[in-house]
This record gives C-alpha cells, structure tokens and sequence, in this order.
C-alpha cells in the first residue's frame, strides 16, 4: 500500500508539474520535462532491443527465437549478419570526408517505403472510389423520404439527394486541390471555392468530434488526481 | 481597454483555472441527465444480452492508459455483461504490448468489486484466458480469419494459483472452439487503427461489436449503418448509453411501469442487468457537458467582444 | 491471384496513375531544356514561408522546425517536410539567422543532419553549421511533445514550422508557438489534425498543398513536372467517381434476372439491379470464380522442406 | 530455389541449427564480408557514390513493385509446391514478404544509437559548462541511465522459464520490478497520459481565440463545429430532440424527426465530412504516390 501511495503521488506530481507549462515555462516542468525525455529515450533502447531487434533480428540470425517450452528447434540465417555493417553506413554522417555512406542505410528503408506505396496506394484508394460511386437519382418517387419498411434495393429521393450532395462535395474538394489550371477558369473557380466551404463543414465536424474526447481524457485526469488520490488513497487511509 | 477588448483578450490562465475547476468539482457529485440512447449503443447492448450464456467470445483489447477515459469505461461495461451474463472470454490484443497488462488490471480491479458486492469473482483460465499480444495486427487478425489455432498457437495462460503456464486451448474457454465461427462475437475496444484491420478481416467470419473512441465513432458510424457491425459503442456518449441501457433495458417496464427505452429496432423486452451498472461513463457525463458548455460559453465571449469592440471603433470613428 | 476476374483493372489504374505523373516529369524536363516552364498557381501559405523566417532575423530569435512523427523510421511525408525545410534553411543560413530542427526519430536525425549540412555548404555558410541545431528529441509522442514545448518557450522562437505527420500533439505545439508569438506555418497529412492547425497557426497548407510546396519553391523541373502529372492523376479520378456514378445511377434504374455468386453469373428471380452488380463496382471489386481457384491443383513438397511454422501467423 | 530466409529444416545453405559451429562461422563470415564491402565504399571514386545510392534505393523498391506487379501464387496452402518456374518466383516474393518487411525496423533500430548520442552530446556539454540548465540536464541522464538499467533487468528477469506470469503478480516482485514499475508505469506513462489530457486546455484557448464570425470560412467551421459538439450533449439533445417532436406533432414517420441534433450531425458527417476527407485524401494520396516514384527512381535529390 505504501508502494501504491509513492507511485500515485509521484504521477499526481508529475501530472501538475507538466500542467504547470499553462501558466508559463518554469524550473518545475523543466524538471519534469527533462526527467521525461530521459525516461522515454531509455525506454526507447529497451523497446527496440525487446521487440525489434532481438525478436526479428538477433533471434532469427542465431535461430533461438523459439518460446521456452517449446521443443521445436529453430535454425539461424547469417545472412542477417549483413544489416549490422549497414546499420554502421548509418553512423558516417557525422565524418566530413565520407558522410554520403550515411546514405546507403536511408536509401534502404526509403526504397522499401516507397516501393510499397504502388500496391499502398491501390489498395487505399480503390475501395474508397468504389464507395464514392453511388446513385444520385431516385428510382421510385413512392415516398420523399425513406419509409419505415423501405423496398429493398430501391433509391429513394432524399437518399438520391444525399449521395449527389456526397458526390458534389468529393469533386469539388478534389478540384480545390488542382494546382497546374489556370486561375481565371470560371468553372473550376467556382467549384473550388465551393470546395474548400465543404472542407470547412468538414474539418468543423472533425473538430467538435474530437473536442469531446479531448475534455473526457481531461476529466479521466482529474478523476485521478481528485478521486482515486486525494479521495481514495489519501483521506481515507 | 474598451469591455469589448477585454472580453476579446481574456488571459489564457483564466480560462485554464475554469475548466480545470469545471473538470475536477463536478466529479464529487451525482447528476442524473436526460437521455435517449442512441441506436447503435441500443443493437449492443441488445446483441450481448441474446449471446447464451456459456458461450465463448473473444475481446480484442486494444487500449493502454493514455486513452483510459474512453476505453476504460467501455472495457468496463463490457466485461460486467460478459461476466454477469456467464460468457466465456479470450481476450487478445494486436495494437500494443502493454495492452494485456492493462486489461488484466481492469479484471483483477472488476473482480475485487464483484467480491465485494457478493458475486462469484471470475477466474482466470476457466471463465477467461489471456492471449496475449500479437505484434502484426494485419498478419495475426488475417490468421485468425484462416485458422483460429494455429493463429493462438502456442500461447499459455496461468490457471488460478498454478505455478506453470497451461496452454491456452486446454481451457474450457477454447477448448470445444474449433474455427472463428464457432465463437459467438467478437468485441472490440480500440483506441488504436485495429478497427479497421479487424472489419477488413474478420467481417465476414464473425459478427463484430465495436467499442471505439469518439474520434473513430463517425468512421465506424459507416460500417454500422451497412450492417458490417452489430452493435456500437462511440466515445464517452456511448458509454453512457450502454451504462444506462444496462440500468434500465430495452422495452422492460421499470418498477413504476413504465418503458424507460423504447425502440423498435429490438425485438421484445431485453431486461437490464441485476447489480452494480454505473461506472465512469456515467460519472464523467456531466463533467464532459460542463465542459463542453465552458468552451461554447468562451467561444461566445469572444465573438460578443468582438463586436462590441467593432461597434465602438465604428462609434468613434 | 491479383489479375483474376477484374483485378486488372486496379493494377492498369495504378499504372495509368505512375505513367501520368512520369510522363509530365519527362514533358517539364524537355521544356525546361527550351526555357519555358509548366504553370503552377500560388499557394497562399507559401509565401509566408520568407515573412517567417524575414521576421524571425528582425527579432534575432531562432526559427524552429518539426518534421513530424513518422512510425519507427524516416517515410515520404517526414523526408518532403525536410525538402521544405531544406529551403526553409538556406533562407535563414543566408540572414545568418539561428535554426533548430526537432527531430522524432533516429533516422530522421540522420537525414536531417545530411541535409541542412549540404544547405550550409551549397551556400558557402559550412562554418556556420552547428550540428547541435538538429536534434533528436524523443521517439514517444508525448515525450516529444514536452521536448518540444519546452524548447519552444526557453529559446523563445520567432517563426515556427510544423509539417508532416502530427497527430494530437499538433494543438500542443501549434498553441505553444502562439503564446511566445511566434509566427506558424504548419501542414498536417493526417487530416484529422489539419482542423487544429487552421483554428492556432496563421499559415496552414491543407492536404497535397504540402507536397506541392517544394515544387512551388524551388521550381524544380522534376517537382513542377510531377505537380502537373498529380494534377492529371486527380482529374482522372474525378473523372473516373463521376462517370462510375452516373453508370451506378443508370444501371440501377433496370431489371435484371442475373446475379452473381461465388464469382459466377447465375440465374436468379428477377429484381433491380443492385449498385455492386453494375460495371463500375464490377471493375474495382474483383470477385475470382471460387472454381477456377480451386481448379489449380499443386503437388506438395517432400516433408523436409516444408516451412516450419513462425508463431504469430504473419500470413500473406 | 531462393529460399534465403525460409523457415526451413533441415538447413540449406543459408541457415544452420542454432549452437552449430557452422553457423558461428558463417555470421562471423558475413560480418567480415560486410565490412569489407563498408571499407571498398570509403574508397569509392566520388562520381561513382550518387550511382551506389541509386542502385541500392532502387533494388530496395523493386522488391515491392514486383511483389505488387507478379502474379501472386493461386490457392496456396501450407507445403505446397510451385507448379512452374513463374510460380516459383510468385512463391519466393510471398514468402520474402514477411522477412522484408522487417528490414526497415531493423535497420531504424541500429539507428537509435545516433539519436541517443544527440541526445547525450548537447547535454553532456552542458554538465561539463555547467551554468543554470546543468542540474536539469543532469536529470535527463541520469534518468535515462536508470530506465535502461531497471528495464533491461526487469525484462532479463520476465525472460527466464515461466518467471513471466509469475512476475505478473506484485507478491512476487523483487526491487526491480519494483523500481522499472515505478518509472515505466508510475512516471513514464501517467507523464504521457498527462501531456495527452493537457490538449483539453489548448483546445479551449484556442477555440476561443479563433472561433470568430470573421469570414465565411470561419463561421462555417464555427457552425458545424457547434452542431456536433451540441448533438454530443445529451441534455441539449434530448430537449432539441422533445421539441423536434412535438413540431412533428409526436408522428414518428414525419419528415421532421430527421431534424434532431443527432440527425443533423450524423447527416454532415457522412454526406460532407466522409467525402471532402476523401477529396483531400485522394490528393495526398497522389501526392505521396508521386514522392515516392521520386524517391524510387532517385529523381527527388535531383531537383535541387
């Protein structure tokens, strides 16, 4: 219990003291922000060597990356062995006379990033092409809006009116961002400026959503500090 | 300074004492709200009271403290349906490593109450087993769509006071599952991208309850208006509601008769859940308006400055 | 496995999508050689760039630079946000005036580092690079986010630039920058955040505007030539939403007896034609005849060969 | 054929049993080979080194394309056999997949050596200066000497046969676990859960600074930020919701009763919001396409 109440302080703390940057810049977050960059760099190490390297590196070129228990017997590749003189490319940077090797390692993870982005891209975007098609005429005029027991497969108006309005807003989004047409085209002007309206509907939507999720991980802060501390550890010990 | 400027430039640490003030007073008290759940909190509430009771589901736990006060309520409310209602659960998580340790805090925490309130505290490895973490969220839920056991190969779990590991398919949680369709759901709490790995995945194999933040909820609105989802749960809203579902039922006349939740989108009378049902949500509510209502409040401070001050420079010129 | 049924028609969009932007590098590089250059239109936020960095060299405080967050290693969106910060660089090397580069991870250090260096020295200015100006600060968000603050406020920074990946601690900075009135210049691809960068910083590039933006700066053929071939790519997919739609919009009106199961047309009880049964759907979602995956037949391998089961899936 | 990083028994050539000599042998080889390959580089003729990079960018990507552009093998299941020499290759690109796509992490993570000595240089420096920002710069060593200790120990001690779950338990906790709980859960992450909540507060400041009928721009964002922070309010809603109601005079089916907050904002979102996303997705999306046929083909550094 004693243990528990150090802990629960000491994040008590550190919560006010990071909160303390509201009112300005002063020793008491500078401290804990430099005990924080401290932890998160050594925990950095500790995560890559943990999950990254001995995992998917050091286990596999020495092939014991088996869990205890299991009898199976792994064998080891060497050709791992290569990465680490390419890791070591990474670390010329700093020598004046052969600082392009330091790009051997980055022309590395970059090729791999961008060759994945062909096959990223398709399948990204075709399902969301595929989505954006849909019908903007109404096939029955039965009902305006859609009834309580709507016919399958059928569109109805307000439906149809929906999707055009969906349709109308991606087109013109898309043409706000053409960069290479002319300034004085009349058409794509107007589409344009309708376009970034619609994208400020958007981006007000995406602002109230996210406000209310913001104000519940405050609100979960100071359930912490005022209920399960000051409340439940503190006074009621 | 005209009143119109200074309402315009308020100093920031004013505002910041208001809300931190409005975010830690309320919370000491109690404030019953008008509600009207929403229809996806009201399909799952409604889908995980019709799951028979015995049956396994798993739970793709998928959260760590830093969205705690979204996804804690909600991994709350779900495990008291689970465990009240007697299903069995395997809970995995492909987001992040700390993950399992978080959920089994929140268990361990849930079962002390449940002692507490005279209920039979849910043991590990006969009512639910730990799987673990999966690194490759795309890989290992890709996997499990092919093959449940040989996607959870390998994985152990302690039973209650043992002191070796047992795996996990020897449990009675798993031990009749053979394929993915034969769990009866999965539930997920995210907070991180898995929803839409899982929903490109596994929609197909398994009926999909989501419980996700209320950044994800509109997204996830998409997957639920088109049936890929049978129940969901967005934000601290939705918390709220499924609380409040889980308080009062669905078409179930309350001790006074009447129907507290109406709704024609479930068949029949879904009965609330006996014992202890309000948790966060419920007590971060009225906080979450309060604050909401400081922020509108300071938006309209600022624009009636505004135009006070227009005015006034309009007056003197 | 890709190509079946109408899988190809992805893998030609794709291509179509590569030889576009190809093609109109090819077509700036030709002018280019004659004199002439392809238009491109003024992105307002862009010209705030030497506002930024003119007002921070009248105030003799540092101009700050964060590339953004990008996974566990340096991707496309954090190395654009160095091209313009490469610019951004030489403007201040020029008025001599101090930077500091925020840094997520290693390897974007690394690049960075290589970088502005070369800045320095294309500018004759080597002497006057100090390698501590680049920084690693701390590959855990929020880590990062106080590093950054922090160094915000202590070196007082007249002119900020935030591009890249941010996800939420884009308030954070943005916020923070404005309480020492610095002036913001900020783009987020994660359009999620871009809302809160319009609401706190006074320059905000939104979506492709950021890649556009070292086309725009350094008039650089290649760049230039891949801007238009950009802008040729979204025509087309204008075109191509446009045109599936209207295709939806009239197949839906017909009646139809055949439907589709398991990748095969059968027969079926007549009924309108559902949206994912017309042409348009039918090219972007390939749906292979179960059958004919099933008809190939392969042999197995000696047992000793086989591939031993790595714990944790991986599929593909 | 290519089976360079299959998970195969018994060893190929490229792989031996683990605690084999050979395969002791084997790694010290490649070590040596490639740092030999490391020092002919220092030595290479300086026109030759934009060419190196090229190749090097180049090969890295083409895996992918041709994982992406190559038929990829038909019904494959577990010990399957390539029915030709093309299917041969579909097999070796799906089975390299996964080991490739490792690469980037590891090789990142061979970095991190860099970013750690930036770290350490810049405060290291200012120790040794000394002046007011010493003692602060003091702590950040220092606590990050003690999280690598702490965390690597704690780990090491999970690692051992079955002291994993054992460990799960606080009964059975030693002082290190103790001390790597303390700075992992206590500060590390309740500091990360602290800087995260902090945005509350920047969110309301900034909202009341920008959120002003300026434009047209601005009182749209405005508008339908309010709309879906209002439909969030359950009070609101619910009273917006009674009066909605009763305009539609209780009828259920009436037009009316899609005018609720709930409505409303849910209407935006999927009509506006959803789409112009993706009007602007599909801009960066091209974008990052075009960046990275640059970065492939090495046209990106040429442009300067």
């Amino acid at each position: 219990m004693k243990y528990e109440l150090w802990k629960t302080g000491s994040s008590v703390l550190a919560t006010f003291g990071l909160y303390s940057v509201l009112y300005r810049e002063n020793k008491f977050y500078r401290f804990f922000e430099h005990i924080f960059l401290g932890l998160a760099a050594g925990w950095t190490l500790v995560v890559i060597w943990v999950e990254i390297e001995k995992d998917q590196w050091w286990g596999k070129m020495l092939g014991a990356n088996n869990d205890a228990g299991t009898s199976m017997v792994q064998s080891g590749y060497w050709l791992y062995a290569f990465l680490v003189p390419i890791g070591v490319m990474g670390y010329f940077v700093f020598s004046k006379k052969h600082n392009w090797i330091s790009k051997i390692p980055i022309g590395i993870v970059l090729g791999l990033y961008a060759g994945q982005q062909f096959q990223a891209w398709l399948q990204r975007y075709g399902p969301q092409i595929s989505t954006s098609l849909k019908p903007i005429l109404p096939t029955t005029f039965t009902s305006i809006t859609v009834p309580d027991n709507p016919v399958p497969g059928e569109v109805y108006f307000t439906q149809a009116l929906t999707n055009a309005i969906s349709l109308f807003t991606l087109l013109s989004v898309v043409a706000y961002f053409l960069f290479s047409f002319n300034e004085n085209n009349k058409l794509l002007n107007r589409l344009s400026t309708s376009g970034r309206w619609l994208l400020m509907i958007g981006f007000g939507a995406i602002f109230g959503t996210t406000v209310t999720m913001r104000f519940t991980l405050l609100i979960d802060r100071m359930h912490f500090v005022w209920i399960d501390f000051v409340r439940d550890m503190l006074l009621r010990r | 300074m005209s009143i119109g400027e200074k309402l315009q430039s308020l100093p920031k640490w004013i505002l910041f004492l208001c809300l931190i003030v409005t975010a830690s007073v309320l919370q000491f008290f109690n404030i019953p709200l008008p509600n009207k759940p929403q229809d996806p909190a009201i399909d799952y509430y409604a889908f995980a009271m019709s799951i028979p009771p015995g049956s396994t589901v798993l739970v793709s736990s998928d959260w760590t403290n830093s969205t705690h006060g979204e996804s804690g309520p909600q991994f709350d409310a779900l495990m008291r349906i689970l465990m009240r209602r007697n299903i069995k659960f395997a809970v995995y998580t492909t987001a992040d490593g700390q993950a399992p340790q978080v959920a089994k805090d929140e268990i361990r925490r849930l079962n002390e109450q449940r002692v507490k309130d005279g209920e039979r505290p849910y043991r590990p490895f006969e009512d639910y087993v730990m799987v673990g973490y999966f690194p490759s969220a795309e890989g290992e839920n890709l996997a499990m769509s092919i093959n449940l056991r040989s996607a959870f190969a390998g994985k152990k779990d302690f039973p209650e006071g043992a002191k070796e590991p047992v795996d996990i398919w020897q449990s009675p949680v798993l031990k009749d599952i053979k394929d993915i369709s034969d769990v009866k759901a999965l539930f997920l709490i995210s907070a991180s991208n898995t929803d839409q790995i899982i929903i490109e995945r596994l929609a197909a194999k398994v009926p999909l309850v989501y419980a996700v933040t209320g950044i994800s909820a509109p997204q996830n609105f998409n997957y639920y208006s088109s049936g890929q989802l049978k129940g969901l749960v967005g934000g601290l809203k939705g918390i709220y509601d499924l609380e409040y579902l889980m308080t009062s039922g669905v078409n179930h006349p309350g001790a006074d008769g009447k129907i507290a939740v109406a709704s024609t989108r479930v068949p029949g009378d879904v009965p609330p859940l006996p014992g202890r049902n309000q948790g966060l949500g419920t007590a971060y509510f009225p906080t979450l308006h309060a604050a909401l209502a400081l922020m509108i409040l300071a938006i309209i401070i600022g624009n009636v400055g505004m135009f006070m001050a227009r005015k006034a420079q309009g007056a003197s010129k | 496995m890709q190509y079946l049924d109408t899988g190809w028609f992805g893998m030609l969009l794709t291509l179509i999508m590569v030889s576009f932007i190809f093609t109109n590098i090819m077509r700036a590089h030709s002018s280019h050689r004659k004199g002439s250059s392809l238009f491109i239109r003024r992105i307002a936020g862009l010209n705030a760039i030497d506002e930024a960095v003119g007002r921070a060299t009248e105030m003799g405080r540092p101009v700050l630079m964060v590339p953004g967050l990008s996974d566990t290693t340096i991707n496309a969106k954090s190395l654009q946000a160095l091209n313009i910060f490469s610019y951004v660089a030489r403007t201040a090397a020029k008025f001599s005036n101090p930077i500091l580069v925020c840094c997520y991870n290693a390897s974007v250090y690394t690049v960075a580092q290589e970088m502005i260096r070369e800045v320095y020295q294309q500018e004759g200015l080597g002497d006057r690079f100090d390698p501590d100006s680049i920084q690693y600060v701390s590959d855990r968000q929020f880590a990062f986010a106080a590093g950054v603050s922090g160094m915000i406020l202590r070196e007082r920074a007249a002119a900020t630039f935030f591009m890249g990946e941010f996800y939420a601690e884009s308030l954070i900075f943005a916020e923070t920058a404005n309480s020492v009135g610095a002036i913001q210049v900020a783009s987020s691809t994660e359009f999620n955040q871009t809302p809160f960068f319009i609401a706190a910083c006074d320059y905000v590039l939104i979506g492709d505007e950021f890649y556009a933006a070292s086309a725009y700066l350094t008039r650089a053929p290649v760049l230039v030539g891949s801007l238009v071939g950009q802008d040729w790519c979204k025509v087309a997919l204008m075109l191509l939403v446009l045109f599936g739609a209207l295709d939806v919009t009239a197949e839906v009106q017909l009646q139809t007896t055949r439907g589709r199961k398991d990748g095969k047309e059968v027969d079926v009880p007549i009924h309108r034609k559902r949206p994912a049964d017309s042409i348009s759907m039918r090219m972007l979602n390939p749906d292979p005849d179960t059958e004919v995956v099933k008809a190939v037949k392969r042999e197995k391998l000696p047992p000793d060969q086989i591939s031993i089961p790595s714990p944790g899936g991986g599929g593909n | 054929m290519l089976n360079l990083f299959l998970d195969i028994d018994p060893p190929t050539i490229f792989n031996a049993h683990n605690n084999f000599q050979t395969l002791t042998t084997y790694i010290i080889g490649a070590l040596l080979a490639g740092f030999g390959i490391l020092f002919a580089l220092l030595k290479a003729p300086p026109q030759t080194r934009r060419g190196i990079v090229f190749f090097v960018t180049f090969i890295s990507g083409f895996f992918y394309v041709l994982l992406f552009i190559w038929p990829s093998p038909i019904n494959r299941s577990k010990g399957d056999a390539p029915i030709n020499g093309f299917d041969n290759v579909g097999f070796w690109l799906a089975d390299a997949q996964p080991v490739v796509s490792t690469m980037t992490q590891i090789i990142g993570g061979f970095l991190i050596g860099l970013g750690i000595f930036s770290l350490m240089r810049i405060h290291l420096k200012r120790i040794v200066k000394g002046g007011g920002d010493a003692p602060f710069s003091f702590t950040l060593v220092l606590s990050m000497i003690l999280m690598i200790i702490f965390g690597f120990w704690d780990f090491h001690q999970r690692q051992q046969p079955g002291a994993g779950p054992l460990l799960d338990n606080q009964a059975n906790w030693g002082f290190v676990n103790y001390a790597k709980d303390y700075l992992f859960d206590g500060m590390l992450q309740e500091m990360e859960a602290a800087m995260f909540s902090i945005i509350a507060f920047y969110i309301l400041s900034a909202a009341y600074r920008a959120f002003r009928v300026r434009s047209i721009e601005a009182t749209i964002l405005l508008t339908t930020a309010l709309i879906v922070i209002l439909s969030l309010m359950s009070v609101v809603e619910y009273q917006w919701g009674e009066m909605v109601n009763s305009v539609a005079g209780g009828n259920k089916n009436s037009f009316v009763q899609n005018f609720t907050l709930t409505n409303v904002a849910g209407w935006i979102r999927a009509s506006v919001q959803q789409p112009s996303i993706r009007g602007i997705d599909f801009g960066v999306g091209i974008g990052l396409l075009a960046m990275s046929l640059r970065i492939w083909l090495s046209l990106e550094r040429a442009g300067e």
